[in-house]
C-alpha cells in the first residue's frame, strides 16, 4: 500500500522536475521517463503481492476539508486494476523516450512528459481512493491531463474539435458522478466508500443509472463514445495507447465499484448492460472496419473490447441478482481478465501505429503498403497484436473471452434462467471475433503487405531500439498470459469476491488448464508443420517470380486491393447504419480518363444525436439573449414585473 | 388631524395621475417637486407630540425636494437643452389607465397588509405604492434620460410618503445618511446627464442601447 | 488413450478421401469416369516435391500462412469425437476453442494472400472475412442449440449424450441443426453454392484465388488442410445425424466413417444439381443457416 | 478598529483628489490597500467584542466578506498601479470602433477607489440595515465613476444603466426597510440587527415577508440576479478589469450580505422556508440565463459576467437549500471571488495583448503571451469547478444537501446548467488559447504581460487550489459560525 502511495509521490515529482527543465528537452525527457518506470517497478511490488496474498490495506490521510477524507485503500478489485496501469505506463514511457525524440525543441517536452507522468498517477490515485473526495480529484486530474495531452498538436482544427469534444464530454460525466455520488451519499451523509449504503427503493436503480452515464462516458459506451474515436488519434502514440489501454478501464472500475458499493443488483441492470455491451462491441467493430485512419481504427476497436468487457460485467449482474453464482463468476471473471487482456495488446497495437506513422509519415492505410520489409520487428508486433485483438488462440485475447463465452453457454444448459441473455452474448461476440478479423485483416494487410501503395515514405525505418524493446515486453506479456491463464484465476477470484463467490471461477481452472493445453499443443503442431515443411523443400531452393497478375503486361501498385476496397462488402451491407460518404465522378464518355473513388466514414453519432441537440440548445439560447437587447425601459420593466410577480405569488 | 393628512395623500394621489398625464418636462418636474414637499408635511400634520429632531429632519427635506432637486433638474434640462416636451413610449390616456391600474393594484396590495394601529393615518401603503409604480411608470414609458431620474425621485417620494407617516423611529444620523445619498444620487445621476448630452447630441435613451447581446441575424449553428 | 490416437490418425489418414468421393459422384452425375478417388493422395505427393516459386512482392508471411493454416486444422481435428467417441483433447468449452482454431486458420490464410499483393487475391480474401462474419455466429448458435440439449460443454459431451431418443423427442431441432450445419459446412469449405472449386475465372472464386500465388509443398499444405477441414465440419454433422452407439468401438468407427463418405457424396450431389450463387446472394444464405439455428434454439428452450 | 478600517480608507481617498504626484498617490493607494489587510487580519484575531445595539460590529459573517473584500483589493492594487502606469502611456484607443477617448483623472480613479473600499468596508461591517442600506448605495455611487474610466460613449451608457438601475434597485431595499420597520412597529423594534434578531417571532409576518421581497428584490438587483441581473454584463465588460474584479469579486458580495442579513431575521422569525423558496427559484432562474448567455456569448468579458450572474445564482440557491447548502455557498462565495478577480486581472492583460474584446478575434493565446493563457486556463478550470478548488467543494456540498433534501429536480436542474455552462464556457476559452496566433502586423510591437499584472491573478488561483486541498482552522470556524448565523439566526 504505502509503496503505491510512494509511487504516486514520484511520479507527481518527476512531473514537477520535468516541467521545470523545459528548458532541455532531453533532461526532461529522461526524468519523465525514469521517474514513471521508477514509479511502476515500485507499485508493482505491493500490487502483486495483494494479488497473491489477497486483503485490504487502508491508509488515510488528514483531511481538513469539510467534506470527504482523503481516505485510500488497496484492496484486489483495485490492485488488478493497478497491475495493467502499472505495466503499460513504463512501456509506454519508455518507449515516449525514443518516439517524442524527433519533436524535441519543436513541442514542450517537459510539460507533455509532466502531464504523461501526473495523468498516470491520477490513474493510480483514482484506484486507491476510497472517498468520493479524492476519487473525483484523481478522475478530474486524469480527465485535464489526458486533455492538455490530446490537444498536444493543436494547430490542427481537427485536434482542436476533438479537445472541444473530449473536454465537455469528460465535464459532464464528472456532472453525472457527482449526482451519483450524492445519492449515494444521502443515508449516511458521508461520502467515504466504506459508510456509503445503497439508497432505498427507485433511487438505487437512479445510481445506477447516473454511473452508467458517468463512468459510461469515460469507458465509450454507444452511444457515449463519441469523444472517444476523435481524441485518441489526436495524441501522441504512446499516450493514445495509456488511454486506449488503461484509462478508458477507470470507467469500467468505477463501475464495479458502485456495483459493490450498491450490492444485491436488479435483474434489468445486467439485462442493460449486457444490450450496452452488445451494441458497444459489434458497432465499434463495424465502425473499426469502415475506417481508414490506423489509429481511428483502433480507437474503434477499443470501443468494441469495452462493450466485449460491459457484456461479461452484464453477465455477471445478472448471474448475481439471478443467483446464479457460475455466471457471476466466470462473467465478472472474464471481464476483468479482458480488461488486462485487452490493455496489454492495445497498448501494443498503438505503439506499432506510432511507429508506422514514425517511418512512413502518415496512418492513411490507402497510402500504406509493404512496409513489412521496412521494419520487420514493427509488423510482427502488429500481427501478434491483431491475432490477440481477435482473441486467436494461443494469445492471450482469447483467455478473457473464453470465460466469458463459458459463463454464458453454462447458463444456456437445459435448465438454465439467463438463456436469452447469454445468447445475445454468445452471438455478438461471435460477430464481434470474426468482423475483428476482418477488419484487422485490412489494417495489418494494407499497411505491411503487398507493395507501398504511395512512394511518399520518408525514409521507412524500423522503431528504434528502446521502442522496439517497449513493444517486445507487451508482445511477450500477450503470448505469456495465454498460455498462463490458468494462474491469473486465483488472483481475479479474489478481486471479484465483493461481488460474486469465486469458486465457479477457480473450477473454471481446469478449463483454463486444457486452453493453455490446447495452445501449447498449437504451438507444438505450428513447430512441426514448420519443420516438416523445412524438411520437404530441403535442396529445392525456390525460384523467385512475379504475383499471378493474369497475363497483364503492367501491372502497378495502386492496382492493389486497397482497404476500403477489401471491407466493401460488409460496409455495404451495413451501410444504412455505417452511412459512408462516397464521392465518384459519373462516367460519360466510353473510355473514360482518370476517375477517383473514395469512401468517408462519417462520426454517425455525432453528426445524427449530439450536434442536432446542441444545435437545439444553442437555437433557444440565441432567442433567450432576446432578454439583453439594451433598452433601459425594458430592464426597468423587468424589475417591475418580478416584483408584482413575487408579491402576487408570497403575499 | 388625521382627515388633514387624508387631504394630503388625495392630493398625492392627484399628483401622481397628473404627472402621467402632463406632457411638459417642466410642468412634470414641478409636480414632484410639489408632491416632494406636501410628503414631508405628512409627519407634523399626522400627531401632535413630534419630536423636534422629526421637524429638523421634514425642513430638510422640504429643503431637498421642494428647492435643490427641481434647481438641479431644471439646469440639466437648460444646459443639455433639452426639448420641452416628455416624449412618452406610450399615449398619455394609456399612462392615465395605467396609473389608475397602479393605485388599485395597491390598494389591493394594501388590503394584505395591514397596518399597526399606531399608525393613525389610513391610505398610507395604496398612496405610497401607487405613488412607487407612478415612478415605475414614468421611467419604463418616457424616453428621455432626464425623465427617468424624475421617475426615480417619484420613487423616493412614494418610499418618503410611507416611512415619514408611519414615523417610522429612526435615529437622526440614519435618516440623514439616507437623505444624503439619495441627494448624491441625484447630483450624480445629473452630472451623468451632462456627460450624456455632450457625448450624444441629444439625450434620447435609445441612443443609450448599444450594449447587449442581442443580435437579430444570427441563427444556433454548429456546437 | 491409444484408440483416441488412433481415430486422429484415421483422420488425418482419410481426411484427402473426401473431396476424392465428392468428384466421383460429380462425375457420375455428369457421365463422366472422373478422377481416381485418391487423386488428391497423388497430387500431395506430386507437389511436396515440387519446387515452390514466390514472388518477389512476398514475405515470411506468405510461408507462414500455410503451415499456421495446417497447424491450426490438427488442432482442430485432435477436438473433434469420432463417433461419439471422446477426442484426446476434449475439455469443457473446447467447442470455442474449435471455432477461433477456425478463425486463426481463417485469419493466416488471408494474410497471406494480401502478402502478395494482388488484386485477385485481396478480391478472394475479402469475400472469406466477409462470409465468415454470418457464418460464425450461425456455427456458434447451432452448437449453442445442441448444448441446450444437455451433455456440458465439450463436443464429446454433447455428441455422446446425443442418443435416437433425441431424434424422435427433439427431431425439428436436430433437423434444422443439421441444416444450418450443412450450408456452414458448405460456406466454409467453399464449395457450391457458396464457391465454386473448379470455376477457371479469378473474378468469381473466393478460396481458389486466395492461394493462387503458392505452390508446391505450400499449395499442398493448403489441400491437405481444406480436406482435413472438409472432415472436421463434416465430422460434426455426421455425430449429429449418427446418435446411435453401438458397443463396441470398431462398428461405432466404421458407421461414423460411413457416415462421412454419406455426407462427401451429398455434397457431391448438391454442387451436380445447382450452380453457384451470386456473390451478392451468399450472405442471405448464411442468414438463412443463422435462422435455422435460432429456430433450433427457440424450439430447444420450449422443450 | 472598525472606525479605524472605516476612516483610514475614506481619509486617504479624499487624500487621493489632491495629491498630484502619481508615484506618491499609487504608493498612498497600494500602502492604504496593505494596512486594511493588515487591520483586517487584525481583527480576525482579535474578534473585537459587539456592543449591542452598536451599529458597527464585526460578526462572523460580516468578517468573512471583509477579509474578502480586503484580500481583493490589494491585489487589485497591485494590479491597478501597473496598469495606471500602462494606460498612461499610450492613448486610450478603442477596441472596438477604434475612435480615440481620453481617460478620466487619475486622482478621481484613486480616490473613488479607495472610497469605494471604505463603503464595502462599511457595508460588510454595519449592524444597522438603515446603514447597511446607505452603505450600500454608496458603493453605486462611489463606483460609478470606476466604471466610466475610459471616457467613450459605450462606458458612458454602461454607467448610466448601471447607475439608474441599481438606484431603482435600492430604492426599492428602502421601501424594504421601512417595511420591515413596520413590522417591527408593533413591539416599537428599530432597524438595529441584533434587536431584530433577538426578538424576530414578535415581528408582524404580513410585513416582513413584504419586506424581504423588496429588499430580496433591491439587493438581489445589486448582486445581479436574474432577471434584475441586466446592468451587470455591460458594467463588466465596459469597465477596465480592476474595476470589474473588484465589481465581480466585492462588490456582489456586499450586496449578497444585505440578502443575508435580512434572511436571517426571516429565519430567526421562522420564516425560512419561505426563504428557501424564493432564493431556490431565483438561483435557478439566474443560473439558466446565464447559461444560455454564455453559451451564445462572442465577447469574453460579458462571458466572465455571466459567470458571475451563474455563481450568484449558484450563492442564492445554496442559502435557499439551508443545511450544509449554506457553508458549500459561502465556501463558494470566497473562492468564486479570487478566481473571478483574478480572471478578470488576466483578461485584462487579454484585451490589453490583442486590442479587442471579440473571442472571435483572440486566437492562440498560448503562443503569442504563453505565461498569460496558462493563467486563462487554469481560471477556466477552477472557475468550472475542476477538483481540487474550493469552488468544486461548495459545488459538491450544495448538491448533496439539495439531494438529501430531496430536491431532486433543482439539483437537477442545477447540474444540467452547470453542464451548459462548462460547455459554452470550454469553447470559448479554448477557441482563445489553441491554435495558431493571429499574425501582428508590423506596425504594433507584441505585448510582453508583466510579472506585476500576473501575480494577483496567480496568487488568488493557488489560495483557491489550496482552499480545495486544506481548509484552515480559522476559515473552517469563521464560515461555519457565518452559515450558523444564516441558518439559526442566533447571535
Amino acid at each position: 500500500m504505502l509503496l503505491v502511495v510512494v509511487a504516486v509521490a514520484i511520479l507527481i515529482f518527476s512531473a514537477a522536475l520535468a516541467l521545470s527543465l523545459g528548458r532541455d528537452p532531453r533532461r526532461a525527457s529522461m526524468v519523465g521517463a525514469s521517474g514513471a518506470v521508477l514509479a511502476a517497478l515500485i507499485g508493482l511490488i505491493s500490487t502483486v503481492k495483494i494479488l497473491l496474498y489477497p486483503a485490504t490495506e487502508t491508509l488515510s490521510f488528514p483531511c481538513s476539508l469539510p467534506i470527504g477524507s482523503f481516505a485510500l485503500a488497496l484492496d484486489p478489485l483495485s490492485a488488478i486494476f493497478l497491475l495493467p496501469v502499472f505495466i503499460l505506463t513504463a512501456a509506454a514511457a519508455l518507449y515516449g523516450l525514443d518516439y517524442l525524440k524527433p519533436m524535441a525543441g519543436k513541442k514542450p517536452l517537459g510539460a507533455v512528459w509532466a502531464m504523461f507522468n501526473l495523468l498516470s498517477a491520477a490513474m493510480v490515485f483514482v484506484l486507491l481512493s476510497a472517498d468520493a473526495l479524492p476519487f473525483l480529484m484523481g478522475w478530474e486530474m486524469m480527465a485535464a491531463a489526458s486533455f492538455a495531452l490530446v490537444v498536444f498538436e493543436h494547430e490542427k482544427p481537427q485536434v482542436r474539435k476533438a479537445g472541444l469534444i473530449y473536454l465537455v464530454a469528460g465535464g459532464s460525466g464528472a456532472l453525472f458522478l457527482l449526482f451519483m455520488f450524492a445519492l449515494l451519499a444521502s443515508p449516511s451523509g458521508s461520502v467515504a466508500f466504506s459508510s456509503m449504503v445503497r439508497p432505498g427503493g427507485a433511487l438505487a436503480s437512479a445510481v445506477f443509472i447516473f454511473s452508467v452515464f458517468g463512468f459510461g462516458l469515460k469507458a465509450g459506451f454507444i452511444p457515449l463514445h463519441i469523444w472517444l474515436p476523435e481524441a485518441h488519434p489526436a495524441a501522441p502514440s504512446h499516450v493514445s495507447a495509456v488511454m486506449s489501454g488503461v484509462m478508458i478501464k477507470m470507467g469500467i472500475y468505477g463501475l464495479l465499484r458502485v456495483l459493490v458499493i450498491l450490492g444485491a443488483p436488479e435483474a434489468w441492470w445486467g439485462w442493460l448492460l449486457i444490450i450496452i455491451g452488445a451494441v458497444s462491441a459489434v458497432i465499434g467493430v463495424l465502425f473499426a472496419l469502415a475506417q481508414h485512419d490506423l489509429k481511428r481504427l483502433l480507437a474503434w476497436s477499443s470501443i468494441e473490447n469495452v462493450g466485449i468487457i460491459t457484456m461479461g460485467i452484464g453477465l455477471g449482474v445478472l448471474g448475481q441478482a439471478r443467483s446464479v453464482p457460475s455466471l457471476a463468476a466466470l462473467g465478472y471473471g472474464g471481464a476483468l481478465l479482458h480488461v488486462i487482456n485487452h490493455a496489454f495488446f492495445k497498448g501494443l497495437l498503438f505503439m506499432s501505429a506510432g511507429a508506422v506513422l514514425h517511418s512512413a509519415g502518415t496512418l492513411e492505410l490507402e497510402n500504406l503498403g509493404g512496409l513489412l520489409k521496412k521494419m520487420p520487428f514493427t509488423a510482427f508486433f502488429f500481427f501478434l497484436g491483431s491475432a490477440a485483438a481477435c482473441a486467436l488462440p494461443p494469445l492471450n485475447g482469447f483467455t478473457g473471452e473464453f470465460l466469458i463465452y463459458l459463463g454464458a453457454f453454462n447458463s444456456i444448459g437445459p435448465s438454465s434462467r439467463a438463456a436469452f441473455p447469454a445468447l445475445i452474448v454468445i452471438t455478438s461476440l461471435a460477430a464481434t471475433g470474426a468482423l475483428a478479423v476482418a477488419a484487422f485483416a485490412k489494417a495489418g494487410g494494407s499497411v505491411f503487405l503487398g507493395e507501398p501503395r504511395a512512394n511518399n515514405f520518408e525514409s521507412p525505418h524500423d522503431a528504434g531500439t528502446i521502442m522496439k524493446v517497449a513493444m517486445a515486453a507487451l508482445a511477450a506479456l500477450c503470448a505469456v498470459i495465454g498460455l498462463c491463464s490458468p494462474f491469473l484465476l486465483k488472483p481475479l477470484a479474489a478481486a471479484i469476491t465483493p461481488l460474486a463467490v469465486s469458486y465457479p471461477l477457480l473450477d473454471a481452472g481446469v478449463n483454463m488448464l486444457y486452453v493453455s493445453a490446447g495452445a501449447l499443443t498449437l504451438i507444438a503442431l505450428i513447430l512441426c508443420a514448420w519443420a516438416l515443411r523445412r524438411a520437404i523443400s530441403r535442396g529445392l531452393p525456390p525460384v523467385p517470380g512475379v504475383t499471378w497478375d493474369c497475363g497483364y503486361a503492367a501491372p502497378t501498385a495502386r492496382m492493389q486491393y486497397g482497404a476500403s476496397a477489401f471491407t466493401q462488402p460488409l460496409t455495404d451491407f451495413f451501410q444504412p447504419l455505417l452511412r459512408k460518404a462516397r464521392s465518384y465522378p459519373a462516367i460519360t464518355e466510353y473510355f473514360p480518363g482518370m476517375a477517383s473513388f473514395s469512401t468517408e466514414a462519417r462520426a454517425v453519432f455525432y453528426n445524427h444525436l449530439y450536434s442536432p441537440v446542441g444545435a437545439q440548445i444553442k437555437r433557444l439560447a440565441f432567442r433567450y439573449t432576446w432578454l439583453q437587447h439594451g433598452r433601459l425601459q425594458f430592464y426597468i420593466l423587468y424589475i417591475v414585473i418580478a416584483l408584482i410577480a413575487l408579491l402576487v405569488w408570497k403575499l | 388631524m388625521t382627515t388633514l393628512a387624508e387631504l394630503i395623500i388625495v392630493a398625492v394621489i392627484l399628483l401622481n395621475l397628473s404627472m402621467a398625464a402632463s406632457g411638459s418636462l417642466a410642468a412634470c418636474i414641478r409636480l414632484a417637486a410639489a408632491q416632494g414637499v406636501i410628503a414631508a408635511l405628512l409627519p407634523l400634520l399626522a400627531g401632535q407630540g413630534v419630536p423636534s429632531g422629526t421637524i429638523v429632519f421634514c425642513c430638510a427635506v422640504i429643503l431637498l425636494k421642494g428647492a435643490i432637486f427641481p434647481w438641479l433638474l431644471t439646469r440639466a434640462r437648460v444646459k443639455a437643452k433639452v426639448s420641452r416636451d416628455a416624449e412618452p413610449v406610450i399615449g398619455y390616456p394609456a399612462s392615465i389607465i395605467l396609473c389608475l391600474a397602479a393605485f388599485a393594484a395597491a390598494s389591493w396590495l394594501g388590503t394584505k397588509l395591514p397596518l399597526p394601529e399606531t399608525a393613525r393615518v389610513a391610505w398610507i401603503v395604496p398612496a405610497s405604492l401607487s405613488t412607487i409604480f407612478t415612478g415605475f411608470l414614468l421611467l419604463t414609458t418616457r424616453a428621455k434620460a432626464i425623465t427617468q431620474v424624475l421617475g426615480y425621485l417619484v420613487i423616493e417620494n412614494g418610499i418618503y410618503i410611507f416611512g415619514l407617516a408611519l414615523f417610522v423611529e429612526q435615529p437622526l444620523m440614519v435618516e440623514m445618511a439616507i437623505l444624503l445619498d439619495v441627494f448624491v444620487a441625484v447630483f450624480v445621476m445629473g452630472i451623468t446627464i451632462f456627460h450624456i448630452s455632450r457625448e450624444f447630441d441629444h439625450i434620447d435613451t435609445a441612443e443609450l442601447s448599444q450594449l447587449g447581446d442581442w443580435y437579430p441575424k444570427q441563427t444556433g449553428g454548429e456546437k | 488413450m491409444t484408440r483416441p490416437l488412433i481415430q486422429y490418425f484415421l483422420a488425418l489418414v482419410l481426411a484427402p478421401l473426401l473431396p476424392g468421393i465428392i468428384n466421383r459422384v460429380k462425375a457420375f452425375f455428369g457421365g463422366r469416369r472422373g478422377v481416381p478417388v485418391l487423386q488428391l493422395y497423388f497430387d500431395l505427393y506430386k507437389l511436396a516435391h515440387k519446387i515452390p516459386v514466390y514472388s518477389r512482392t512476398t514475405t515470411w508471411l506468405f510461408k507462414a500462412g500455410p503451415i499456421i493454416g495446417l497447424a491450426a486444422m490438427l488442432c482442430v481435428l485432435a477436438l473433434l469425437p469420432f463417433g461419439g467417441r471422446p477426442s484426446f483433447l476434449s475439455f469443457e468449452g473446447d467447442l470455442i476453442l474449435l471455432v477461433y482454431l477456425l478463425g486463426l486458420a481463417r485469419l493466416a490464410t488471408v494474410l497471406a494472400a494480401l502478402d502478395t499483393g494482388s488484386g485477385f487475391e485481396g478480391m478472394g480474401a475479402s469475400r472469406e472475412v466477409q462470409f465468415a462474419v454470418f457464418a460464425e455466429p450461425a456455427f456458434f448458435l447451432a452448437l449453442a442449440a445442441l448444448a441446450r440439449g444437455g451433455g456440458g460443454l465439450s463436443l464429446s459431451g454433447i455428441f455422446s449424450n446425443l442418443t435416437p431418443a433425441a431424434w424422435l423427442t427433439a427431431s425439428p431441432v436436430l433437423t434444422l441443426v443439421t441444416a444450418s450445419l450443412f450450408i456452414v459446412f458448405l460456406a466454409e469449405n467453399s464449395r457450391v453454392p457458396v464457391d465454386d472449386p473448379n470455376t477457371h475465372l479469378e473474378l468469381t472464386m473466393i478460396h481458389e484465388v486466395m492461394v493462387l500465388d503458392h505452390s508446391g509443398p505450400d499449395l499442398a499444405f493448403i489441400l491437405y488442410g481444406a480436406a482435413l477441414k472438409l472432415w472436421a465440419l463434416g465430422a460434426l454433422i455426421a455425430c449429429v445425424i449418427l446418435p446411435r452407439h453401438y458397443g463396441s468401438w470398431l462398428v461405432d468407427s466404421g458407421a461414423f466413417i460411413l457416415a462421412m463418405f454419406f455426407i462427401a457424396a451429398a455434397v457431391g450431389v448438391v454442387e451436380s444439381v445447382m450452380g453457384r450463387l451470386r456473390l451478392l446472394k451468399v450472405p442471405y444464405l448464411l442468414m438463412t443457416a443463422l435462422t435455422f439455428s435460432i429456430l433450433a434454439l427457440i424450439f430447444q428452450a420450449g422443450r | 478598529m472598525i472606525t479605524l478600517l472605516m476612516l483610514i480608507p475614506l481619509f486617504s481617498g479624499l487624500a487621493a483628489f489632491l495629491i498630484s504626484d502619481d508615484g506618491r498617490r499609487r504608493a498612498m493607494l497600494l500602502a492604504v490597500a496593505g494596512i486594511h489587510l493588515a487591520l483586517t487580519i487584525a481583527a480576525l484575531v482579535a474578534r473585537p467584542e459587539m456592543v449591542p445595539g452598536d451599529w458597527f460590529g464585526l460578526d462572523p459573517l460580516g468578517l468573512l466578506f471583509l477579509g474578502v473584500t480586503s484580500v481583493l483589493f490589494l491585489g487589485a492594487s497591485v494590479y491597478a498601479v501597473k496598469y495606471m502606469a500602462l494606460e498612461k502611456r499610450d492613448p486610450g484607443e478603442d477596441s472596438d470602433e477604434g475612435f480615440i477617448f481620453n481617460n478620466e483623472p487619475e486622482t478621481v480613479f484613486t480616490g473613488c477607489l479607495l472610497l469605494f473600499l471604505a463603503a464595502m468596508t462599511a457595508v460588510t461591517a454595519s449592524r444597522h440595515l438603515g446603514i447597511l442600506w446607505a452603505a450600500v448605495e454608496a458603493t453605486t455611487l462611489l463606483s460609478a465613476p470606476l466604471i466610466y474610466f475610459h471616457r467613450h460613449k459605450r462606458s458612458l451608457e454602461a454607467t448610466w444603466k448601471y447607475l439608474l438601475i441599481c438606484s431603482v434597485g435600492i430604492a426599492m431595499a428602502l421601501m424594504g426597510n421601512l417595511f420591515l420597520g413596520a413590522a417591527g412597529l408593533r413591539s416599537g423594534l428599530a432597524l438595529d440587527l441584533g434587536s431584530l434578531l433577538s426578538n424576530a417571532m414578535s415581528l408582524d409576518q404580513a410585513w416582513l415577508k413584504a419586506a424581504f421581497l423588496f429588499l430580496f428584490v433591491g439587493y438581489g438587483t445589486k448582486m445581479g440576479l436574474a432577471p434584475f441581473h441586466t446592468w451587470l454584463p455591460d458594467a463588466h465588460s465596459e469597465s477596465p478589469a480592476v474595476v470589474s474584479a473588484l465589481l465581480s469579486g466585492a462588490l456582489l458580495n456586499c450586496a449578497f450580505l444585505g440578502i443575508l442579513r435580512v434572511a436571517q431575521v426571516c429565519s430567526a422569525a421562522g420564516l425560512s422556508g419561505f426563504t428557501g423558496d424564493i432564493l431556490i427559484l431565483f438561483g435557478i432562474l439566474s443560473l439558466m440565463t446565464a447559461a444560455f448567455f454564455i453559451l451564445a456569448q462572442k465577447d469574453y468579458k460579458r462571458m466572465l459576467a455571466y459567470s458571475s450572474i451563474e455563481h450568484m445564482g449558484i450563492l442564492s440557491l445554496g442559502v435557499g437549500l439551508g443545511g450544509g447548502a449554506v457553508y458549500g455557498a459561502l465556501l463558494n462565495a470566497v473562492s468564486h471571488s479570487l478566481t473571478k478577480a483574478g480572471l478578470f486581472f488576466v483578461s485584462g492583460l487579454i484585451l490589453a495583448a490583442y486590442k479587442t474584446k471579440q473571442i472571435s478575434e483572440v486566437k492562440g493565446l498560448i503562443r503569442r503571451v504563453p505565461r498569460t493563457a496558462v493563467l486563462w486556463m487554469i481560471g477556466f478550470f477552477l472557475i468550472t469547478g475542476t477538483p481540487p478548488s474550493g469552488i468544486f467543494l461548495g459545488k459538491f456540498m450544495i448538491l448533496k444537501a439539495a439531494v438529501s433534501g430531496a430536491h431532486y429536480a433543482a439539483a437537477a436542474a442545477y447540474l444540467f446548467f452547470l453542464a451548459v455552462v462548462f460547455a459554452g464556457m470550454g469553447r470559448i476559452f479554448l477557441d482563445m488559447t489553441l491554435g495558431e496566433a493571429a499574425v501582428l502586423n508590423e506596425a504594433e510591437k507584441p505585448f510582453k504581460s508583466s510579472r506585476q499584472m500576473l501575480l494577483p491573478a496567480a496568487c488568488f488561483f493557488a489560495c483557491v487550489v489550496l482552499l480545495g486541498l486544506y481548509m484552515p482552522a480559522w476559515l473552517n470556524d469563521i464560515i461555519s459560525g457565518a452559515g450558523d448565523l444564516i441558518t439559526g439566526g442566533t447571535i
